[in-house]
């Protein structure tokens, strides 16, 4: 597998100009996650209205990886229902524990599915999924 | 099912073929202190150091992700053998390590900023119960705790036969019980302990049982999701396996709660220069670059193991142990220090001569090439009860033979014969 | 003094020639997270399987003896390795376990049936002195301690060359320090800590010098009988031996006051059921069957090192640290976290990059073959001093050679220009 | 190396006959040694006089080979020196040392040197050892 299909160019555009990285006022739920083997870690605020993600934002450090897959989740789940996200959630991570074995649905998974080659290297698949569990987090404390 | 060819795997251990004192073959019957290792279990082990090692969780490159992966597979293979849940299986360096990583548990809890309402909370208004057949390291540890808390020691005694006397069972565990710690199987006398009913009453109680299953996991299956109990240590070295590595099970929501005795690198969450913030079980008790060559060649002892098949282990046990127990009590001046009924018992067979210390016997026993062990076995306890100094133990595992029991009997007669008694 | 054949050394470790991603030979670069084994060491604890298992001290039969002869041979050798007296070196399962017993030494002595004449009494007037480059290893035993007895931890800051700051040294050890443990090199900085300014300050006020050796030991010369300290650790793992096995040398005034952490077998002198009296030192200290394998091996690693030469490797090491330190700094952008002159510094380097996530670095560089380590070190009080979230480490030992520095270097160079930076 | 030689007449006569074994009084000191990887354990009586060691007397448990070394032991340092008597343990302890390398000196150990074989068995030396290192102890505090 070579470098290039492991960090795509959309990883690399989200990473140097991620999305929803401000952190956004007022917010229901707040959550704050780090991974405890580099460091890493992002604190992600969260809004729901009548079950629609109606805000998110966020703001942390990591590597390109981590930033750029919160990025992409936040692209996808704001707007959406927080069921669908959470229904994101559960394919963005079957995707990561694949070990590379599939590449993940297109369709629904959208700009997401760039994080496939990362399924290969385990130490990086919880850099993809830092963003991903804070939002599972916030939307599971939210009711 | 079938039974082991004992000749076929005999092969796998080199040891088995060597040539001791005046040119005797060796007959290893010391299994109880420790087991051989198969050529499996020794390659698994060189082949981890020459092809794979790396730090466990701790680097980004390949090696690193194989040491991972070889290290966590291992652990998945020790959680399918005890039937447990694979974030229930902790890796230490011995049993010893377990059994004092669960009494610091309740220590921890119980000193400095103290839970009382955590289930490891002990005071000294409470009580530790042990028995008097327990091995040093299922023994020490809770002495410890009692000393330090203030919580009374207590103990179920052992009867004339080395087994567990229970009688007041309803006694010694009661509602002030913190902790109940015993043996599945004793290293001395073999008695077998009945799990089920203390658990029983330990589950009214509503108190936390540990079995220290050195002397049983080894020999026959035992299942953490049959048997009604909290925690469970075996030591790799008697189970085929590595030295310096140990495993302790206990069930998650317990372990969510216990403290560690060892902190260090890689069993954090987060911490501070004056705080920490542990990680969740099973990380939070491996503090450290892990054992991770032992934990490899301890999973494909395990994978040896249920080769041949665990079920096919006891009988062939039985056998030998049938077949000593008709032996040794044909022999005047001999008794059984334990239960001489099979189904109360493993392969473990202490006894005494009339006239000959156990170290002489050990010593002619020696010069034949057969290796048995001598002394109080770490339970001094258990010898000062059943008022013997000292026993001969034998203890048999899954290469052993017949012929090597007969090759026993045959040298405790001619010790008889040399020390004329 | 003979240079390092580092080509005809490299045929010892067979890891070193594996083809890791992308066909790539395998440069290893990660060595302060563990060493590679040389064959020596592997055979030697195959050998020991395969020819003279038994439980060493337990048996009088053939096996025990030879087992019981490897293992304490084992600790003659490291004993003269680190001028130590024999029953000075305690064998443990790492360098955490070593620095947790010596904590627990401490809070044994200081709950319960409290010691308060004890060089080892710490109570909440006392005071613990650490360091901010500390591994958590040697930071968060002393926190737990610090915690349990009330006691306040102290520490030593650390200045912006990733060097300990002993400025306030008067301040900061004072008549009230219990225990003074810090690293002898950094895992992270690779500073070089200045023992001897501290050990006569830790000397003034008549405390405890524990110093972890885990970066020092392995590279160059240590001799406890110059340094004026108290206890020291270090992992076999790190030093071309086993996994699971580390040395704790303590003096033996103080190890004869010391209390044990754990309790088991083999550690007694006498024991009833509910109450025991221990052994002398360095028995006390390893209670159960050791690691006996691991240890046996862990004296071959040794004797490897000592027909290299601890100043041999020295020499090469610094010949590496000179080169890369040269390399990196010519590069834009590349920040070293550490001293930059050879003479404070040992052959760990960390850095950062601007614009690149050290997760990043490493992959990068794991692609080309080259392993590093990325992340807080397990140091993760100094990254927050520091004000890094990560660094990427490169580690060097005996077997890299100057063509692998020029491969770092260039890896590094080539991810600066993937990540367009 | 033969049983025989290991477990010389001599031994097995004093482990069925042991000298000296009833504990005597009175008495200067008392000390009680044992064995903690096996058990064994001894309890011994000595008084000196004028630097004579004018009783001693023992009881305890053991293998042949530390009751038979306990009743020889007392046979040789009963009515000697206290200084010859340490300086005979120092003697035996160094053939006990030996690792089976020499044979001791019949002049000076007389039926000590029976033992010399229990040096080629090192978990027997400190069977051999045992009352030798009680009457040591003991020695030592008497003054
Ligand atoms: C400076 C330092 N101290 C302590 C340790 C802990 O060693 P181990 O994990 O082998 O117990 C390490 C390595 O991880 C280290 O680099
Ligand atoms: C019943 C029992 N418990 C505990 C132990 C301690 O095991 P280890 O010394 O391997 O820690 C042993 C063996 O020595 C044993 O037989």
């Amino acid at each position: 597998m070579s470098l290039e299909s492991l960090y795509q160019e959309i990883i690399l555009d989200h990473y140097k100009n991620p999305h929803y990285k401000e952190l956004h006022a007022p917010y229901d739920v707040e959550v704050h996650h780090n991974n405890p083997s580099c460091g890493d870690e992002v604190t992600l605020r969260l809004s729901v209205e009548k079950g629609i993600v109606a805000s998110i934002s966020w703001n942390g450090v990591g590597c390109s990886i981590s930033q750029a897959s919160t990025s992409i989740m936040c692209d996808l789940v704001n707007g959406s229902s927080k069921v669908q996200g959470l229904e994101l959630e559960r394919l963005f991570l079957e995707l990561m524990q694949s070990k590379g074995n599939f590449s993940g649905d297109v369709e629904v998974l959208e700009d997401a599915v760039a994080f496939s080659g990362v399924a290969k290297y385990p130490a990086r698949v919880k850099c993809a999924l830092l963003g991903w569990m804070a939002f599972r987090d916030a939307a599971l404390r939210e009711n | 099912m079938p039974a082991l060819d004992v000749d076929l795997l005999r092969a796998d251990f080199p040891i088995l073929s060597r040539i001791v004192r005046n040119g005797h073959k060796l007959i290893y019957l010391d299994n109880g202190a420790t087991a051989q290792k198969p050529y499996s279990v020794v390659d698994a082990e060189r082949d981890f150091y020459l092809n794979h090692n790396a730090a466990a969780h701790r680097g980004a490159h390949l090696l690193a992700e194989e040491a991972t992966d070889a290290f966590e597979g291992a652990r998945r293979t020790v959680a399918s053998f005890l039937t447990a849940q694979v974030d229930e299986i902790i890796f230490t360096k011995s049993a010893t390590e377990s059994l004092n990583a669960v009494a610091y548990g309740f220590l921890n809890s119980s000193i400095g900023a103290q839970d009382t309402k955590s289930p490891f909370y002990v005071n000294s208004s409470m009580n530790i119960v042990v028995s008097e057949l327990e091995h040093h390291a299922n023994l020490l540890p809770w002495q410890q705790l009692a000393q330090r808390t203030g919580a009374t020691l207590r103990w179920f005694p052992v009867d004339h036969q080395g087994r567990m006397n229970l009688q007041d069972i309803n006694v010694i565990i009661d509602e002030k019980t913190a902790v109940v710690a015993l043996t599945h199987q004793s290293n001395v006398t073999g008695a077998i302990t009945d799990v089920e009913r203390i658990s029983k009453r330990v589950r009214e109680v509503g108190s936390i049982f540990v079995l220290d299953a050195c002397q049983s996991v080894p020999h026959f299956g035992v299942d953490v999701s049959a048997l009604d109990i909290d925690f469970l240590t075996f030591s790799g070295h008697k189970a085929l396996g590595p030295t310096g590595v140990g495993v302790l099970w206990g069930r998650y929501e317990l372990l969510e709660q216990m403290p560690p005795m060892l902190t260090g690198g890689s069993m954090i969450e987060s911490t501070t220069i004056d705080s920490a913030k542990f990680a969740a079980p099973p990380k939070r008790f491996e503090a450290g670059v892990p054992n991770m060559a032992q934990v490899v060649g301890l999973s494909a002892a395990i994978e040896y193991l249920n080769n041949v098949g665990m079920f096919a282990i006891e009988e062939h046990e039985q056998q030998l142990t049938a077949r000593a127990l008709e032996g040794l009590t044909a022999i005047p001046g001999l008794t059984i220090v334990g239960p001489t009924d099979l189904k109360e018992r493993g392969g473990v067979l202490s006894f005494t001569v009339d006239g000959i210390h156990p170290h002489d016997m050990g010593q002619v026993l020696d010069d034949k090439g057969i290796a048995v062990r001598t002394g109080h076995h770490c339970a001094w306890p258990l010898m000062q009860s059943m008022k013997v100094q000292a026993t001969t133990r034998a203890s048999f595992y899954l290469y052993n033979t017949a012929h090597e029991i007969d090759e026993l009997i045959a040298g405790i007669i001619d010790a008889k014969r040399f020390f004329k008694v």
